[in-house]
């Protein structure tokens, strides 16, 4: 998420530092999925993983627009929002690998990273899982006066959960401050969209009068700048809204789904990593601008490398917790 | 509770009364559910609420009871303290995967980090004439679900005590309401402001030959059972345990060591229902002091039926409690 | 439902007899709810009822366009679906008061009522919880190729039930033959439909590419050709269609809903029962296009009342099940 | 089980023959749930299946537990025998009204008149880490609802058996595999066609001086822990109840009654769950010929961590059951 001083400029749009700054957010969210798949690889991590890699502008973009106090709940896929909002890597590999270090004390692991420290209301195995969760925050903040945003991030594949359309018309009844972000990578799981979504994704949104807008989830510019409107309307109380952003999973849906030719082609993965990069294109644009040079991108990229390396290094070495953690918060 | 309480309420007027005390004492509680506000439910148990709180903390919502239960688990864990009204137990079944794989699991997965201080209020009991789907008595389910709380009060002086300590409980906890109790039961009800903790029982009746265990409406009966045990000269001692998690087992097993014999009496259909626990938990901790097997009155093990003649049949009265209990006496 | 000699004439539009067989199918129903609440208010009915007073031009203009063989899912408000597609009043009113000669040996009840021989797959006391079922008679109709269509009956109130968009997706992913049929009489029980729901009805379903059609549910002709068109479309192959149906509830939410002056006026139920009333109205209508006049009108009120009498006769003196019938039918 | 078949089958295969089988031999068997075509589902357990069937008899779904299980109900009322895929056990949560409040009462609500022979086919068992959202074993909710049929196997024999069974019974049946057996448990099944009738437990050890009650995974722990009893010469039954509703008491009482002893393990949360109801028949049944309470080992009454150490408390170990049953023996 932005600090106070990415965000002095917002009134003239966000300035060089805040592109900067996102350039190096979207590229540690892709470094951190490539150590996970490395520690899935090495067998160093239990279980699955479901990598955000892809669609990093969408996270970024989105809690580049908040502010710490701001709230967000996440899906299975939920390293890069967590990242984005401003979690340390060590802490979370940590969980990742079950120890007692992590953001959860190992009790979470990949699927249910929670950060109460940057508002991070929780991951969430179940597919849409979420959506209440998030639309109770922006009911507390709306209660509480104070001026918070609860956006919930979620697949395309939780269009087809009936609690999203429960949620949409108890906020739009109530002009509760949430936004709806569907991220729509084009697959549930091994199936396409288009086989489990019938009509007009953001007609189904609009219906229920809540403000709808469809933006390019590869483009971060594109991204911040549909949120920044979106959030800054729900804080002044003119209720939700639901952002649909096209994107795309450069890997399987989990770790180890390797074998995906029978659900979709070489070529169409080639296409979007070539073309629609959004770490490259928005590298690019930085160029062209003026903000950032080759060399300086190249830094931020060692330095990133450096920091997961770091992160990675401090969570294999962390302990578990100790068996008496087992009977421990389960009730508070 | 104290002797000579000279108050009378109904149990919908405790329960009332409970949130009343509630809502004045913590600006953070509210209520969410159909029809709860100008209407005060169907059953009439909030009337008066909404006229003092207002609709901002008296919320009437769509019949959305997935959408609602989970805007109150998000709400819960940003600064509000929900209470949730669920008209018929039944509905339930709506609200499973909120309450059970969200609310139930959200503070033991953040390691301790979030809470969901909630209350989640319905209804269970049949011989209402309501059918099978307006009669069932689920709360075994929920019992069965570790992070949740049940509270299964059977008088209008432990709604209130138990109620009251619920709702300033940190974690989600159900509280079910015999639905032929709200205005039908009445008893003393101090002025004075009280709690009950949870997880403590309540011998109703003292006695020395039988321990009855009964829960939520079956209290009653059990009270009624040993009235006609007495005629016979068996003293039948009336445990009720008041929460079913935690459970005081203790009071459970220490009465069953007393008397010698034990029967468990809830309105849950009979199987792999609550009676089930209790006796386990009886004949477990009291094996070596029973005269003869823990017995087990469930509601009969069918979908409740319509039609009164029927219905009447498929939950304990206090003459089948009798029947059962003196043979188990080894009385004719 | 329309017989053989009904349709006949369908190429040409519907003939005479068919209207006036509407007009008596609607009195039926109307004369048929006088007698529930006439049988509450006498106590001789055991529960509640929900009354269709008012709406009698959806069921049958609807029914009339299915046949035999098609399938409807109907609602807590049901016996309206259920005479217009067909079932006898004598039995319909056994089941209400519990008896073994009721449609469902008085185990359903009022809320349960369905009728194996006229493909009425029943009535459900959750609301919204008959969508799926009957979403999947229309799956069967599709998989058998028997060429049968299934009508969804639901109020506006289930517009908050989640699993109503989950089967508008399948259903317009899998073409299936299902009409969804949605009664807005105004009001959730005790809270008026504006404040439960967000948006634009007919949008809603759109949005899942469904086809979607508003009509005046108080015109039973206007009914009837929705309906017609809908469903051949959906016999032809062309998939599913939902229907909103703006109608009014003449009574209470249940009989014994007495005073609802704090929810809606007096001068608003009048004005729907004096200018808007669905069998007025085609009753002017067939008197002015000639159909029938006063007398015919009369003598089909007279017959119709007889016919309740005899069927409410019938019930009040037929027997409870006997107790062996308490644990028949739990399993097949 | 026939001595001395040759064939082995890992427990997905037979599953997946079951189904195969019945596909072949019944049109009307159809297959409904996410990613079961193509992809096999991710346990690949019916891959094939498709390539056989069709995407007619296969069918892809939605994210929509409740829609799709839904529909399965409507479409075994209506001439189908639909089997539905619910991927984590987990997630029966969402699909709890309908087959609570719909499927298991629909039989008996209609007097009889309607069936629901529907198979909802899903997953049980924790240690894979996957979380507290993915590793629950809730077969105690469905087993306490009556209307409903249980079916938990333990091998792959029993698993084809009971499948086939199941898919042939006119009720709603629940049929829960252990996702850690999928591939890993191999056991021998004949290639000729049989079927195992629901209500017949198995031994599948015979011994005098303890009785291990298993279900599902618990009956390998039983089977080792059998194993480590006789290395120190205490000789163990090993009863497998294969169907908890109906359930076989006699088999289980008839065990405890000739060992005098009894310990119940099962994978569900340990509190008011299945070995609650198992423990309870046993204590009552055999109460005379007891030598020591009933014990239970069910997993611990927590949320399941992620962590591996942790995870791995939860549940029974043939190690864990040997030292309880030792004691119990009265060895040390
Ligand atoms: C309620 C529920 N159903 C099924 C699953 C299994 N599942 C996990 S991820 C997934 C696909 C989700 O697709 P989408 O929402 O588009 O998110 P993506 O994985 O593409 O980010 C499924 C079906 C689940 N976790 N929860
Ligand atoms: C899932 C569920 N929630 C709540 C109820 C209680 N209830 C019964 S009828 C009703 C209102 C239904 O309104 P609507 O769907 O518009 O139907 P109408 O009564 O107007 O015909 C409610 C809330 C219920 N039966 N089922
Ligand atoms: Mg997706
Ligand atoms: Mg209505």
């Amino acid at each position: 998420m932005s600090t106070a001083s990415d965000r002095s400029d917002v009134g003239a749009g966000p300035g060089s530092d805040f592109w900067v700054n996102a350039y190096r957010q979207m590229l540690r969210i892709r470094l951190f999925e490539e150590q996970v798949n490395e520690l899935y690889t090495r067998a160093l991590m239990p279980g699955l993983a479901h990598l955000y890699s892809g669609e990093e502008a969408i996270a970024v973009g989105i809690c580049e627009a908040l502010t710490n106090e701001d709230y967000i709940t996440s899906t299975h896929r939920g390293h890069g929002h967590c990242l984005a909002k401003g979690a340390s890597p060590d802490k979370m590999f940590a969980e990742l690998l079950g120890k007692e270090a992590g953001y959860c004390r190992g009790k979470g692991g990949s699927m249910h990273i929670a950060d109460f420290d940057t508002g991070n209301l929780g991951a969430n195995a179940i597919v849409g899982g979420s959506i209440g969760i998030a639309t109770g925050a922006a009911f507390s903040a709306k209660h509480l006066k104070n001026g918070r945003v609860a956006v919930c991030f979620f697949g395309e594949g939780a269009l087809g959960q009936g609690l999203l359309y429960e949620e949409l018309n108890i906020a739009q009844l109530w002009k509760l401050p949430v936004i709806y972000v569907c991220e729509n990578n084009c697959y549930n799981e091994y199936t396409h969209y288009s086989e489990t979504t019938a009509g007009d994704i953001c007609a189904r949104a609009a219906a229920f009068g809540v403000l709808t807008e469809m933006v390019d989830g590869q483009d971060v510019r594109a991204v911040n700048a549909a949120a920044n409107k979106l959030v800054e309307r729900a804080r002044a109380g003119a209720g939700p809204a639901f952002l649909l952003c096209n994107t795309y999973r450069y890997t399987g849906h989990h770790v180890g789904d390797i074998n995906r030719e029978y659900y979709r082609s070489k070529a169409e993965e080639q296409t979007w990593k070539t073309t629609r990069d959004p770490i490259q294109m928005h590298g690019a644009w930085m160029i062209e601008a003026g903000i950032a040079d080759a060399a300086a991108i190249e830094a931020i990229e060692a330095e990133v490398r450096a920091e997961m390396k770091t992160a990675v290094d401090f969570a294999v070495a962390a302990p578990y917790p100790g068996p008496e953690e087992v009977e421990m918060h389960v009730y508070a | 509770m104290p002797d000579a309480i000279k108050r009378e309420l109904t149990f919908a007027q405790a329960v009332r009364e409970a949130l009343a005390e509630e809502m004045r004492r913590d600006t953070r509680v509210c209520i969410l559910g159909e029809d709860v506000a100008e209407a005060g439910t169907p059953f009439k148990v909030l009337s008066g609420l909404v006229e003092e709180f207002g609709t901002e903390r008296v919320l009437d919502t769509p019949i959305s009871e997935a959408g609602f239960t989970g805007l109150a688990v998000g709400a819960a864990m940003t600064g509000l303290r929900p209470v949730v009204d669920i008209m018929f137990g039944d509905f339930l079944t709506l609200t499973m995967d909120q309450m059970v794989n969200q609310a139930a699991k959200i503070h033991y997965m953040s390691g301790g980090k979030w809470k969901v201080p909630m209350v989640l209020r319905t209804t269970l009991g049949a011989t209402r004439r309501s059918a099978a789907q307006h009669s069932q008595s689920l709360h075994a389910w929920l019992c069965h679900v570790p992070g949740l709380k049940v509270v299964i009060p059977s008088t209008p002086y432990d709604a209130k005590g138990l109620l009251k300590t619920a709702i300033r409980d940190e974690n989600p906890v159900i509280f079910f309401e015999d639905k032929m109790m709200h205005h039908k039961l009445k008893g003393p009800v101090p002025a004075e402001e009280y709690t009950i903790p949870l997880g403590v029982a309540d011998i109703k009746r003292v006695g020395t030959d039988i321990t009855l265990v009964g829960t939520s409406s079956m209290v009653q009966v059990a009270l009624g059972a040993a009235d006609l045990l007495a005629e016979i000269g068996i003293s039948a001692e009336v445990v009720d345990p008041r929460t079913l998690w935690p459970l005081d087992e203790k009071t459970l097993i220490e009465s069953a060591k007393k008397t010698s014999r034990a029967i468990v009496i809830d309105e849950g259909y009979h199987r792999y229902g609550v009676t089930a626990e209790l006796a386990s938990v009886i004949a477990e901790g009291a094996f070596y002091s029973l005269d003869g097997p823990v017995l087990r009155m469930g509601a009969m093990h069918i979908p409740i039926p319509f039609s009164p003649p029927l219905e009447d049949l498929t939950v304990a009265t206090p003459r089948t409690v009798f029947e059962a209990a003196r043979k188990l006496c080894g009385k004719r």
